[in-house]
């Protein structure tokens, strides 16, 4: 069998994808090994694709563009269309985003992040103001941000869907989250934000490998969106145990995000959601390119 | 100019921590305000200790050390030359003087400085001055303040012959003008001969008075001839208990 | 004269030998002086360069001066008084050790994302490695010197000044070059932490695309600040109180 | 004897102030020293604190180690000859304020994923510190006892280690006192940046769920490390080596 | 034992960085082997700095000083005793003796600590000694290594009358037997006329040597009456250039 590194972020939502292919044995059909690199976090990730370490990352689309454009030739097969969401307490007085007006809303990640640059155009496309100078934003870690808000230091917090998953779980809303959002702006389609990531060298000498790695991530995704028996194993690894409401919420929220089909000609969605980031967000998320890079999405792989 | 303060020196006991014998026991000593006390002993009987309970900056003793009527530590400062010249180094020798006195002007300065036979220097960090001449910018320092009590430790040593009798000269117009109270340690009987009006000699362990002697001649009118015998009869007593 | 030439030669010696290297290893991750100066003048004429450095200056500024003064007045006094410095002994420790993380995590929930938090968790971070450096420099004060500002009774900001600050120019010195350097490096891990901009944030932003250029860019331009204030203030600060060494050599 | 009471008061009497501010607090994220005690005996026996205490500390000792030779010998030579002080002045400022991130970039992509390319990283972020603090220690040395030395001519190694070590001990043990906290600090960020276990790592991952009781207990377990290097070692060498201080005051 | 070396000093031109008028200019001082020389000479006028320069520490000057044939830099350690006692506060006082011979024995130690009155004071730290006690103990220091070539820098200052006779007896005794070549600075005629076979004495800046008087009498046979004889010479001399 052959051996393919995966350098992923320990206790990121990405291994119970890997668990459970495991567990199924997919690994072993499509006749690769799986080496897991445990990573702290997401820069990690990056300084260990560059450095050679490990074969395949996961990594964000604006990304892999941004590399691409700076001549990296670096290139993604989609993962998940996960993406976060507005959400405030139970009993809060935000019933809709442009009731954001005047109060704090905690951002996980910083001005750069794309959930903040998406709510900002949503924003302004109800009101025809500026977000940023109409509310108080507070940037921190998706963690600080959940505490924040849990101890109401905070109004609203957009965070990352997993801790949104985790705050539903304990009673906050969720008010609309960033896909609705893209959908108001005319992103019909939901963007594959985040996905398995490698350089093309890779991709050249080990074509086969990945393709077989992909097949198997594809079909474990297929058996978790359809099958609950095997997400029993999951439970301690999505640390909710011995939390049934929790874990229904992130199981349910997971399911929401998988991609199911992958087409290389198709990038409508991608293409559509990145020329928004680019002219909201500017050269802080996607540096200086206004389009998705040609060649972002691989094209030696479809399902 | 008022006299210098009388002092009353009374030491229950003073012993170094490290130290079995107490250096001083039951020590008594009175000086009467303005007089100038040539302290002699062998090296080690705890001449320059004793200097520094009077300056009040030793106060780790039992007993009571009184100048003025009042405790030595919070007395005025006295003048103060220590056995090595102790010039601050960052600081230039008029700095130094300063340290002593922060009003002391430029003029003033230098005819101190002239004095002690360093005129032009003020500028010049110690570093750049010789053995002697440090030590003389060190009394210099003492004197700067115009102290009504001088505590010297040994101040003419590292001088030729030519500069110890000009820094007699010096003293001696200080101490019948100004009349500060003054202790002067010294090994050269011939200091206490011109300058003290009593000499006190220090032996043992624990230390003790083993001569008081007034040397009643006013030493401004004391002659060469009665210099020498009072020089004779210090070194003789020394001799005795060396 | 050689000083000044020396000295003037030592930022273009290290220009060039950069240049040399990034153009015999030519990657993209090693860009060259001359491109890093182009970024440079692109971030501070279009991008917010200038912006950015004058939050993290005045972050930085701002906790230096704090946690110089702390640090000298702590360190002073457990210098001097053992009691304390025992009592203390462990406190300080854990202080040293003290990760920027928990710091961070902690003023950040009690002050909330502000740039008092901050400001307050670089402190916090800071001052325990001047008390140490200061306590050694005021633990190694001469005695005889002591002696003599006792004898003359010099009052106690006159003593300082005069007495103990020369003393202790080395150990001040080394707190200050140290410091500076170690205040910005925590200010830039904060800024990544939870803020609204200032290099590190920036910084943050960088990483994400891997752009190394732009992160030395900015990275560089502090660092002409630092230099200017090295070659500026320091130096001749030293040069000035430390005349009386210079001069004995 | 007193000194031995206060000293052994330090620790429990910060742990009870934590244990009753954590108490007065009650807060989730400021667990108390008992919880956190019960966390640290729970990821020792059952996690892999120790292994990854194993790891951080072989890291971190290696770069103390290395950084201090290194930063002490250069720190000498730069103390001594003003020329290459001159020449490298900025050289020194740059590598002072080179953020981590940049070293561990350029290391990590270098020399890979590995446990050179971190003590590497971290070696190359203390040293300027260090020689910074023995540079000023060296510029010290009075030139008197430099003279003596001569006098007596005193060979290299003899002269070192009985001139000019005693004196440069107050900058040697801020500068160990201040190293090994730093270096533990980086070699936290950098463990988090690349590399697949120790206390960094770990406390990276903890922070992805704010599990701020995990993140103290690794934290206070590195902490008691270095509180018995303090206390076993540095402390009782300071005293032997600072010997004649003590007995003067 | 061998003779001390003999000593050509021959110093075109010695300037401070500082200065303007050279301390030495063309000064030359030729001395026999196993020969005591007493260097004498106003406060400031460069005997200190001599030292330095013929002990080799100080080697910025033009000019050529040779010891036994030798650049003085490059010849063996002199034992030098300091004008300070310059005792390395961190070594005890055994230690400090060590410094200049690391082979210096228990017992080697004992008895050199002994012969300055210092006995049983070796594992003292020298901030516990008095001034005086330093200075001996820097004495004993520089004779620890029995060197060949000693330069003293006024060594019996701050010690009382009998010390400063014992001193003179154990330099008397190492000087005869030992027979090492001694250059002794001091401003006690006293110290000359017992010690020294040979006195120069400096003046003026640039500093030249305005008398060079030989003692001829040999020491150890020098009556009382003599040594005051040559006292009062030297003394008269050194008045008339200070
Ligand atoms: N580092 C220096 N820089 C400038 N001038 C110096 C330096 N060292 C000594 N001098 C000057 O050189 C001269 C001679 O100094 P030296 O110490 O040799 O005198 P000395 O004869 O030993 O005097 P003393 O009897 O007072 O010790 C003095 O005028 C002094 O000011
Ligand atoms: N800090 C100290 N610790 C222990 N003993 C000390 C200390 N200071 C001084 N002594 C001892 O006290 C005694 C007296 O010292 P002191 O300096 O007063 O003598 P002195 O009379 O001035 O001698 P000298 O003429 O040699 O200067 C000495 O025996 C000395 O060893
Ligand atoms: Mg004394
Ligand atoms: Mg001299």
């Amino acid at each position: 069998r052959e051996i393919l590194v995966l350098g992923l972020q320990e206790s990121g939502t990405v291994l119970w994808e890997i668990e459970a292919l495991q567990a199924l044995g997919l690994d072993e059909k499509h006749g690769i090994e799986l080496q897991i690199r445990p990573l702290a976090d997401s820069r990690a990730g990056q300084i260990a694709l560059q450095s050679g370490a490990v074969d395949v990352i996961l990594s964000d689309f604006t990304w892999v563009s941004v590399q691409r454009g700076k001549g990296t030739e670096v290139a993604m097969v989609p993962h998940s269309l996960a993406v976060g969401g507005l959400i405030v307490p139970a009993d809060s007085a935000i019933g809709a985003v442009p009731d954001l007006k005047g109060r704090t809303i905690g951002v996980a990640g910083g001005p750069a992040d794309k959930s903040w640059v998406i709510l900002q155009a949503y924003y302004n496309s109800l009101t025809g103001a500026a977000l940023a100078e109409d509310a108080g934003a507070r940037f921190g870690a998706p963690p600080l941000i959940n505490e924040l808000l849990g101890a109401g230091s905070i109004d609203a917090g957009l965070n990352f869907w997993h801790w949104n998953a985790r705050a539903k779980a304990e009673g906050m809303v969720e008010l609309i989250s960033v896909a609705e959002m893209l959908a108001a702006l005319g992103v019909a389609e939901p963007p594959p934000l985040l996905g398995w990531t490698f350089t093309e060298a890779t991709a050249e000498a080990r074509g086969e490998a990945l393709g077989a790695f992909l097949d198997a991530s594809f079909d474990t995704k297929a058996v978790l969106l359809a099958d609950d028996a095997a997400w029993e194993g999951l439970a301690p690894l999505m640390g909710a145990a011995d939390d049934p409401a929790l874990f229904a919420q992130l199981r349910d929220d997971y399911r929401a995000g998988i991609v199911a089909h992958y087409d290389p000609a198709d990038q409508h969605a991608a293409e559509q959601s990145f020329a928004l980031l680019a002219r909201f967000g500017g050269s802080d998320l996607v540096a200086d390119q206004t389009q998705l890079a040609p060649g972002t999405f691989w094209a030696g792989y479809a399902r | 100019m008022a006299r210098g303060p009388g002092l009353s020196v009374a030491i229950a006991e003073k012993t170094f921590p490290s130290g079995s014998v107490p250096l001083f026991s039951g020590l008594r000593l009175d000086i009467a305000p303005g007089s100038t006390v040539a302290v002699l002993g062998p090296s080690g009987v705890g001449k320059s200790t004793l200097l520094r309970l009077v300056a009040g900056i030793d106060t780790d003793f039992s007993g009571r050390i009184v100048v003025d009527g009042r405790d030595a530590a919070l007395a005025p400062a006295p003048g103060f030359v220590f056995q090595d010249p102790r010039l601050l180094p960052w600081l230039t020798v008029g700095g130094n003087l300063r340290l002593a006195d922060p009003a002391l002007g430029v003029e003033a300065t230098d005819r101190l400085l002239a004095s002690v036979g360093l005129a032009g220097r003020q500028d010049d960090f110690p570093h750049r001055l010789s053995g002697g001449m440090q030590r003389r910018a060190a009394l210099a320092r003492a004197l700067a303040a115009n102290p009504r009590l001088l505590l010297l430790d040994e101040p003419f040593v590292s001088l030729d012959p030519a500069l110890v009798r000009e820094m007699h000269q010096l003293l001696l117009g200080l101490l019948d003008t100004g009349g500060p109270t003054a202790l002067i340690v010294s090994h050269a009987a011939e200091d206490a001969a011109r300058l003290a009006d009593r000499a006190v000699l220090l032996a043992g362990r624990p230390a003790r008075v083993v001569a008081d002697i007034p040397l009643e001649r006013p030493r401004r009118s004391r002659s060469e001839a009665e210099i020498a015998v009072y020089r004779l009869e210090l070194e003789a007593l020394a001799a005795k208990t060396g | 004269m050689r000083r000044q030439v020396l000295e003037a030669l030592s930022l273009p010696l290290l220009l060039l030998l950069w240049q040399a290297l990034a153009m015999i290893f030519s990657h993209r991750l090693f860009p060259t002086p001359v491109a890093v100066t182009q970024e440079i003048w692109l971030l501070a004429s279009e991008g917010r360069l200038l912006a950015d450095l004058a939050k993290t200056l005045l972050r930085a500024g701002a906790a230096f001066v704090l946690a110089m003064g702390l640090g000298i007045a702590l360190g002073i006094v457990l210098g001097r008084t053992a009691w304390a410095d025992r009592l203390f002994s462990a406190w300080l420790v854990v202080g040293l050790n003290l990760p920027a993380i928990i710091v961070a995590i902690v003023l950040y929930i009690w002050l909330g994302l502000t740039d008092l938090a901050l400001i307050v968790a670089v402190v916090v971070n800071k001052v325990p490695l001047v008390i140490v450096t200061i306590r050694e420099g005021v633990r190694s004060l001469s005695p005889d010197y002591d002696e003599l500002a006792r004898a003359l009774r010099l009052p106690f900001r006159r003593r300082l000044r005069l007495v103990a600050v020369p003393q202790l120019m080395p150990f001040v010195l080394a707190a200050a070059r140290t410091g500076l350097s170690l205040i910005w490096k925590i200010v830039l891990v904060f800024e990544v932490l939870g803020s609204d901009g200032g290099v590190g944030y920036r910084v943050g932003v960088m990483f994400q695309f891997f752009d190394v250029t732009g992160i030395i860019a900015y990275t560089a331009s502090f660092i002409l600040v630092v230099l200017a204030c090295e070659y500026g203030v320091l130096l001749p600060a030293e040069r000035r109180v430390l005349a009386w060494r210079a001069d004995r050599a």
